[in-house]
């Protein structure tokens, strides 16, 4: 189907975007050359800061002043570098659009979709405004908005996340370009609707021939869409091939790197030894029921409702479900950040349906909390020695963190971070080291129960793969009871001995990892695994042919 | 002098354009018994009849609305009222009104009002329509017929006002209750008041020879200045400042008038907290004077009077200031160079002749915002030419006026600033406030030779023997020095070269009648 | 859920004008009286105090607190105490004379302010946008009296344009005042037909509002380019401007619209501001307003009057910065539905 | 290293850094006659010619309002002090007030904010809804009252000047705490506070160890913002009449009030010098408040990434902080 015509829709050649900073220049891409063809998906990958928004930023012409912009991008045979401002206006849209990451910041607030959308057909002219209108419901439908009739008068706020990217999409489709780029256009979506938008942009590629540039750090969802990659990498591109030759034989040491990262399910079986599963469990959840108190007197909303749990010493229960679920609710309410409702949750021997901080704060020591976001988990104004250091202080272990250096230089070295970065500030590390270090700090008190709240989503895929390897190894070390919340299945598949499935508050399957994800009972299970792309265009392509049958 | 009638036949018409008079003056209230300030009366004396009054440039009481007024006996001040009086609303203005007008007064007794200075009235008896008789507390006294002329002196419409509360302001002019030279007709509280003659007026002063007044208030000094000086008012009267003045002298638009002021300023000093005073620790009432003495041998009156005011005040040498009969210059011959100057080497002798240590550490208090804006500058240069001499070292303070006025009463100021605008036009009203043992000053001065003389001269009903105790008691008092006089303000008018009939006077009342443009 | 936040809303004012009435009503008790004020220099002490006793001013400051906070529930603010006018006359006189002021000053901000704003915005980093953001902080730096002194003595003194002072000429005043009518000169000027009146009265309004108006002007500007700059960087500019949106429909439409939601909330708390420079240019120019009055009855000590004036502006304010919650919220639809 | 970090984090002198093109040339500006305020005020007895209270030299008094001559470069006041000398010691008394102002309400709307923001509950409620009313209310007309209430009308150099300072106080302590609070309700719900939370620190500690240093970014920005409004506050108490009297401070409202009437007398020198040195003051501050402003958010900072950020900006990168947050400051 990829009919590919002659020409190629985007031909970018010996590309150089520079910025000037501060710092100096930063020369964010070095002499790329690409090639997009007709009806064809290219997908670029490549590390974050690799350059791949900047270098499809180009083809629009989206770069800010600060940016030097060499070599050429033909787009339909016109070169675009160079051209003044009207005739860019002109090629927006109409010859090349753009697909945004976040749906929710790419739509103007306080205009309606329609308003929006019969913007950009009218700043190309030849629309009246009921012309406009009718074109914007037409496009409404085309990606699969109901009654849009109704909706296209509608504000932004009153769609879902998924609708919203629907009319994104509809919007750069909407005067037929030659070609969209969509950089990363289903990051901030759920994995369910994911799939759905990704189905969206092939209807579009088969049906309209429209070429498409997709930038993504997910290898599954290039498996499934893309007819080629190319691979950046600080800035140059370092390999460009089909996308089933990539999968099957990359060259380059980057790119085999980046596909090894990639988690897969391995239904691996852990069991637990008959000590363990006899101990008296570290937490027990029944008929749990967590509220938030609605603001301005809207109703509280019910975040969990009567769910039933336990974690025995020395288990990792995975705890998964898509956005919204849940899932840290559980988790805050176990570390007592949160007010239980109703039911019963028992945390370390404390009940915490009306627990009184006073009496929580001694069996704190023996609890430890990883955060999802390693950037915000510190305090920036200590460095990571002093922050390591509190949980000692604060249990009167050490005087200061002064006295504490020792011990904190041992659980760097547990974390495998050397000594040195102990002096440092937290914004003075990597994402990865910050998500070490935070471990280390979960550690210091050696804890009997961890709670790891998407302890490596914020990170990128071979980064989260270190983690998260660093992580199985101090857990067989040390034993420590594992609450591992997560939304990516190929993780819990990797860590937890168990698995509970959450929806929408309320638990809908729970069992041992390798019987609940080879297994699945529960139809929401089966639809979140379906979803879950692997990184095989062969495998991608069956599965998603079982998921649309389902 | 007779009521000089109607003279001005076609008055009243509003044919021309009315002048417009321009103040920073504020009117409290149009109610003669709920005031007691210059701005209300300001206002009142337009349009309230007065039982007797003082002509243009006369300090002699002769009767107004009134036929006669005289004392019948010791007590007694009676008062015949012409047949015929009318009120510009057309009622009756007859002995009841009168007495109604300062019953109410008394009754009322608003705490902004002036009853207390109808302090030795007894009672108002009416025999007939035409009579009004006081009846006085005490005998003989030769300041009532001055109060008369003054704030409670206003005579109001019965029929109008209420007998026991104060009356609105819009209410008197809705109901035309004037009975002055002038009515109202139109009242912009604060803002704007027009007049127009009254043509029932038939009291002593001239009937209007204009065809009505504009009174446009102002909040700033310097607007009223810039309004004059571009033509935008034709009169300014109360208050410009001395730079003002001293610029519109310079410009041929407009003529500068002044006259006598009977606003006085002077220094108090506390007998019990000055030093050496009479509760400090050095007690010592010889040596309190020498400081006193000392304080009058160093001011340079003629000083503060070029540089801050620039001739809008002038030196005072005396208690009674000019214009007043019985004014003298006690203290030019006793202090200074003896010609109004200072003198360092005078002040030094009487300091060392008493024995006093120099320098003399006076604490010395004004406040900024009563007085008009110059009294820091006045202040400041006192202190400059007290410790000029080597003499004093002084701790000038200023506090404003409400805290000001708790504390000085309170002893909390050895030695302060203060000021007098006269209640009515007699020298009377430089004394008897000031030096009987209860005074309003309530600094601890008492001498009872001082004290008789005042009560003396209140009564004495001859005139020339009258002046001659007042010109005694303050030839005593500058002796004794319970307070230094410094400066007597002028009355200064600026009206545009075309405006004739300013006349300002020891009455101190600027009066509209006789302008004319 | 809309409804419910604006009665919430509209609910917070109560206690802002009662939270301030409060704190005024014992500051201004710690001063002094009104009677000392006025007589402080004429009579005796014995003879004030029975004066202060007779008005009531010296029994316990609670008691003379319930007292006046039972008046005022009941609407009655009294007459002040120095000059004897009820205080609903007083604040109907001279509010009208200061919201005329406002309104002046605030169309002269929004002339100045927002077309300005827009252009800095656009101009970022350029020398317009350079020249102008000077000429906003110097004319919000610029304190109003300086400049309404210097505004007058060049535009009324030397040049003559303008007349000096006040709110009109001292007859048009009065036959505006004979004719009665809303306080608002320029509508009563216009109801008399006579255009020598209107001229009269614009003349008279075109110094205040202009040195009031940029000072205000100046921190609308800033506050348009900012948020429209700020706006400007929002991702769906960007989307915007991917469909081949015109870089001026960019400032106009997309940016404008969202910033003008935080601008609008803004601009709300400047009726405090305006207000705070309303007491200073119509000390400037005599233009006899509300702010004038207080600082006049503050220095007299007219408890009654002040607290009246501090109760109506405290409504005021309290009440604009509900209608801009409102507004606010009608402009963004994410609160409107 | 370390010593190099403190310099960088030192707040203003790392923003001129960071700062480039008209926003350095703002700053630049701001910070020169900021300068140039604080030498004059903290030199005024070295460089004034004559004391701000002197009336006479050798050759005996001044004189009032002399125009410009070799010995008073500037003439002399309506009161006859020399006014060069005056608008010299002004900048003292400004200065004065300026930081007493500012280090009371620093203190007392950080340490209210931190607990009304960190505890919140009732307390917080009651604060909040007092904090906005104050702060709705026109600042002028409650620093008239209070200087008075304050004082006790007296206007000498410590009751004056102090009454004005803390008059000023009372109407910037709402400010303070409104941003020191939104401050602390926004770090409150950090990760890193909740870490701490988990840890078992006691709330005294996570108050003043995790919260409060991390609250304060945006204090010098507002305190540049308020000590402007400060010296306009001051300068509009003296010209209103409720400020300083001349032979306790020279003060530049109270100098532009006696000025009015010479000003249309044609005496230009009383008024203009010390109406400029208000308008140089108020600018100087305003130049470096709004040049903070600006490069505190990155949507308004001038397009350039500086490479090494301080921890806090850290924080700062992710949540911009623009005087619209705090609402709006004069
Ligand atoms: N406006 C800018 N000014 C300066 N440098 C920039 C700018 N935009 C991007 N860069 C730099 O250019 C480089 C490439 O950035 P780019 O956004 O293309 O990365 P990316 O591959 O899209 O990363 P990510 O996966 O995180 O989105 C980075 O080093 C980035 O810091
Ligand atoms: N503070 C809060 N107030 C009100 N509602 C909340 C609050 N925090 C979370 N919620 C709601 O509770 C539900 C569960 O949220 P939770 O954060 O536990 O989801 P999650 O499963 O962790 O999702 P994610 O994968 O996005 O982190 C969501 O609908 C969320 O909107
Ligand atoms: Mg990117
Ligand atoms: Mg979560």
């Amino acid at each position: 189907m990829a009919a590919a015509s002659d020409s190629p829709a985007v031909d970018i050649r010996d590309l150089d975007v520079t910025f000037v900073t501060d710092g100096g220049d930063v020369h964010a891409v070095r002499g790329v050359t690409l090639d997009v063809r007709r009806g064809e998906v290219l997908a670029i990958v490549g590390e974050s800061g690799s350059g791949k928004t900047v270098t499809s930023r180009t083809i629009i012409g989206l770069l800010p002043e600060t940016a030097t912009v060499g070599g050429a991008v033909l787009l339909d045979g016109l070169d675009i570098v160079g051209l003044d401002a009207d005739a860019l206006r002109e090629i927006r849209g109409s010859k090349a659009a753009m697909i945004f990451q976040e749906p929710s910041t790419a739509l103007n607030p306080v205009f309606t979709v329609g308003w929006q959308l019969a913007e950009g057909l009218r700043a190309h002219g030849g629309y009246t405004k009921a012309q406009a209108k009718k074109r914007a419901v037409e496009m409404l439908a085309r990606v699969g908005i109901p009654a849009p009739e109704k909706r296209v008068d509608d504000y932004p706020h009153q769609f879902s996340g998924g609708q919203k990217q629907r009319i994104v999409i509809a919007m750069a489709l909407a005067l037929d370009p030659t070609v969209i780029i969509a950089d990363e256009p289903t990051t901030a979506l759920d994995v369910t609707v994911q799939a759905e938008i990704l189905d969206l942009l092939r209807d579009l590629r088969d049906q309209y021939g429209t070429a498409i540039v997709l930038i993504t750090h997910n290898m599954g969802v290039v498996a499934d869409l893309a007819d080629r990659v190319a691979v950046m990498l600080e800035g140059e591109v370092v390999e460009t091939a089909p996308v089933g030759r990539l999968f099957a034989s990359p060259r380059h040491e980057y790119t085999k790197r980046l596909l090894a990262a990639v988690p897969r399910l391995e239904l691996a079986d852990r069991t637990l030894t008959a000590d363990e599963q006899s101990a008296e469990p570290v937490v027990v959840a029944d008929q749990l029921i967590i509220e938030y108190a609605g603001r301005f007197g809207r109703p509280t909303f019910r975040a969990i409702d009567r769910v039933g749990f336990a974690i025995r010493p020395g288990e990792v229960l995975g705890l998964v479900g898509e956005s919204g679920s849940g899932k840290t609710t559980i988790g805050r309410a176990i570390a007592g950040l949160t007010p239980v409702a109703g039911g019963s949750l028992r945390v370390l021997g404390v009940e915490m349906n009306g627990v009184e901080e006073r009496q929580f704060r001694p069996r704190r020591k023996e609890l430890g909390f990883v955060f999802q976001d390693p950037a915000t988990s510190f305090n920036p104004l200590l460095t990571i020695a002093q922050n390591v250091a509190e949980p000692l202080v604060v249990h009167s272990d050490a005087a200061d963190a002064n006295a504490a250096r020792d011990r904190v230089d041992e659980l760097l070295d547990a974390v495998q971070l050397g000594g040195a970065f102990g002096d440092r500030f937290p914004h003075e590390l990597s994402g990865g080291q910050r998500q070490r270090a935070s471990l280390a700090r979960a550690l210091a008190l050696d804890p009997k129960l961890l709670i790891a709240d998407e302890p490596t989503s914020a990170l990128d895929v071979s980064v989260q793969a270190r983690v998260l390897e660093l992580f199985r190894e101090l857990q067989e070390r040390f034993g420590f009871a594992t609450l591992f919340i997560t939304h990516d299945l190929a993780v819990v598949d990797m860590l937890a001995h168990r698995v509970v499935v959450l929806h929408k508050g309320v638990i809908a399957e729970e069992g041992p990892t390798a019987q609940v994800l080879g297994d699945p009972q529960d139809a929401y299970t089966r639809r979140l695994l379906a979803s879950l792309p692997v990184p095989d265009p062969t495998e991608q392509a069956a599965r998603r042919e079982a998921w649309r049958a389902s | 002098a007779g009521g000089g009638g109607g003279g001005n036949d076609d008055g009243g018409n509003a044919s021309g354009e009315p002048l417009i008079v321009g103040t920073t003056d504020k009117v409290t209230t149009l109610d003669p018994a709920g005031s007691y300030d210059n701005g209300s009366l300001a206002v009142q004396t337009q349009v309230f009849p007065y039982l007797v009054n003082t002509d243009y440039n006369s300090t002699e009481v002769v009767p107004d609305l009134a036929e006669s007024a005289e004392f019948t006996s010791d007590t007694e001040y009676t008062v015949k009222l012409p047949e015929g009086l009318k009120w510009a609303n057309g009622n009756d203005l007859t002995s009841s009104d009168v007495k109604f007008s300062f019953d109410r007064n008394l009754k009322i007794a608003d705490p902004n009002g002036a009853s207390s200075l109808l302090y030795n009235l007894d009672s108002v008896e009416t025999p007939d329509d035409t009579t009004v008789v006081f009846h006085l507390k005490t005998a003989n006294d030769q300041v009532f017929p001055f109060i008369l002329t003054s704030f409670p002196g206003a005579i109001v419409d019965d029929e109008v006002f209420s007998a026991d509360a104060i009356t609105p302001d819009q209410d008197i002019v809705d109901a035309n209750a004037f009975g002055g030279p002038y009515s109202i007709t139109s009242w912009d509280f604060n803002k704007t008041v027009e007049f127009t003659p009254n043509e029932n007026y038939q009291g002593l002063l001239d009937a209007p020879v204009n065809d009505g007044v504009i009174l446009s208030y102002f909040a700033e000094s310097s607007n009223l200045k810039l309004a004059v000086q571009e033509g935008d008012v034709d009169v300014a009267y109360r208050s410009l400042s001395a730079t003002d003045v001293d610029d519109l002298s310079k410009n041929d638009k407009v003529q500068v008038v002044d006259g006598p002021g009977g606003e006085i300023r002077y220094i108090v000093f506390n007998f019990n907290t000055q030093p050496y005073g009479a509760t400090t620790a050095e007690a010592d009432p010889a040596k309190a004077l020498a400081v006193r003495q000392a304080v009058a041998d160093l001011v340079d009156r003629q000083a503060i009077s070029e540089q801050v005011y620039k001739g809008t005040y002038t030196p005072l040498y005396s208690y009674v200031p000019e214009g007043f009969a019985g004014a003298t210059d006690a203290l030019k011959g006793l202090y200074g160079d003896g010609e109004g100057g200072p003198d360092v080497d005078k002040a030094k002798a009487t300091l060392e002749a008493a024995g006093v240590t120099t320098p003399v550490a006076l604490s010395l208090q004004y406040s900024p915002d009563h007085y008009g804006p110059s009294s820091g500058d006045e202040y400041a240069l006192v202190k400059s030419q007290l410790e000029e001499s080597g003499l004093f070292t002084v701790d000038l303070k200023s506090t404003e006026w409400v805290q000001y006025s708790k504390d000085r009463t309170a002893d909390v100021y050895p030695a302060y600033q203060l000021g007098w605008f006269p209640d009515y036009s007699d020298a009377d009203n430089y004394l008897t406030p000031f030096f009987l043992t209860e005074n309003f000053l309530g600094n601890h001065f008492s001498d009872e030779q001082t004290e008789q003389m005042i009560l003396d001269q209140a009564v004495n009903p001859d005139p020339a023997a009258r002046t001659q105790e007042i010109e005694d008691i303050q030839a005593r008092v500058a002796e004794l020095l319970s307070t230094v006089p410094l400066l007597q303000g002028a009355q200064v008018a600026v009206a545009g070269t075309d405006v004739d009939g300013v006349i300002l006077d020891a009455s101190f009342k600027f009066r509209f009648a006789p302008l004319t443009k | 859920m809309l409804w419910r936040y604006l009665l919430v809303r509209f609910l917070l004012i109560f206690p802002t004008v009662i939270i301030l009435v409060t704190v005024v009503f014992f500051l201004i008790r710690l001063t002094g009286d009104p009677i000392t004020a006025a007589l402080g220099g004429r009579l005796p002490p014995d003879q004030l105090q029975e004066r202060i006793h007779e008005a009531g001013f010296d029994r316990p400051i609670i008691v003379q607190y319930f007292e006046y906070l039972g008046q005022v529930f009941t609407g009655n603010f009294g007459t002040t105490l120095t000059d004897n006018q009820p205080v609903t006359e007083v604040l109907i006189r001279y509010g009208t004379a200061t919201l005329e002021l406002a309104v002046y000053a605030l169309i002269v901000a929004f002339i100045v302010g927002i077309p300005l704003g827009l252009v800095a915005a656009a101009k970022r980093d350029k020398t317009a946008d350079a020249g102008l953001r000077v000429s906003a902080i110097l004319f919000y730096a610029t304190p109003v009296f300086f400049a309404g002194l210097v505004a007058k003595l060049i535009f009324s003194v030397w040049l003559g344009w303008f007349p000096v002072s006040g709110r009109a000429s001292v007859r048009t005043e009065l036959a505006l005042n004979r004719e009665g009518g809303t306080g608002l000169y320029l509508i009563d000027a216009i109801a008399t037909g006579n255009p020598a009146y209107v001229q009269d009265v614009i003349l008279h309004a075109v110094l205040p509002a202009v040195t009031l108006g940029l000072a205000i002007g100046g921190v609308f500007l800033r506050l348009v380019r900012t948020n429209v700059i700020g706006t400007h960087n929002m991702p769906y500019i960007d989307a915007a401007r991917s469909r081949g949106v015109s870089e001026y429909r960019l400032v106009r439409k997309h940016a404008y619209k969202p910033a003008l939601i935080p601008i609008v909330t803004v601009i709300g708390l400047q009726v405090a501001i305006l207000l705070s420079g309303a007491v200073l240019t119509e000390t400037t120019f005599e233009w006899q307003g509300i702010g004038f009055q207080l600082a006049k009855y503050l220095g007299s000590r007219d408890f009654v009057a002040v607290q009246g004036i501090v109760a109506m502006i405290a409504i005021i304010v309290a009440l604009t910065n509900f209608v801009v919650d409102v507004i606010a919220a009608f402009l963004d639809p994410r609160v409107r539905y | 290293m370390a010593q190099r970090r403190l310099v960088d984090r030192l707040p203003v002198v790392h923003q001129l850094k960071q700062s480039v093109g008209l926003q350095r040339g703002m700053l630049v500006a701001g910070l020169a006659l900021t300068g140039l305020f604080i030498v004059v005020a903290i030199f005024a007895p070295w460089l004034a010619p004559y004391s701000y209270n002197q009336l006479r030299g050798p050759d005996g008094l001044f004189g009032a309002q002399q125009p410009p001559s070799p010995e008073h470069l500037l003439g002399t006041t309506v009161g006859g002090y020399d006014v060069l000398s005056r608008t010299i010691w002004g900048a003292q008394t400004a200065l004065f007030v300026i930081v007493v102002a500012i280090i009371l309400s620093v203190f007392a709307g950080i340490l209210l904010g931190l607990v009304s923001g960190y505890l919140g509950g009732w307390l917080d409620r009651v604060l909040v809804v007092i904090a906005d009313a104050i702060y709705s209310f026109p600042s002028l007309l409650l620093a008239i009252v209070a200087a008075i209430a304050i004082s006790g009308g007296q206007s000498g150099l410590v009751p004056g000047v102090m009454a004005a300072a803390i008059a000023i106080t009372v109407v910037f302590i709402p400010q303070y705490f409104r941003v020191v609070r939104a401050e602390v309700v926004r770090v409150k719900a950090e990760a890193f506070v909740e870490s701490a939370k988990v840890i078992g620190a006691s709330t005294w500690r996570i108050m003043f160890r995790h919260v409060l240093r991390n609250s304060t970014r945006s204090l010098p920005l507002i305190i540049t913002l308020n000590a402007s409004e400060a010296i306009a506050t001051l300068a509009a108490l003296g010209f209103l009449g409720f400020g300083i009297e001349p032979t306790a401070a020279a003060e530049w409202g109270y100098d532009l009030k006696e000025s009015i009437g010479d000003v249309s007398a044609g005496i230009w020198w009383t008024a203009i010098p010390p109406g400029v040195a208000i308008v140089v003051a108020i600018l100087g501050v305003t130049l470096i408040g709004e040049s903070l402003n600006d490069l505190a958010d990155p949507r308004l900072r001038a397009r350039r990434r500086s490479a090494k950020a301080t921890p806090a900006d850290a924080v700062a990168a992710t949540q911009p902080v623009s005087r619209e947050f705090m609402g709006e400051v004069e």
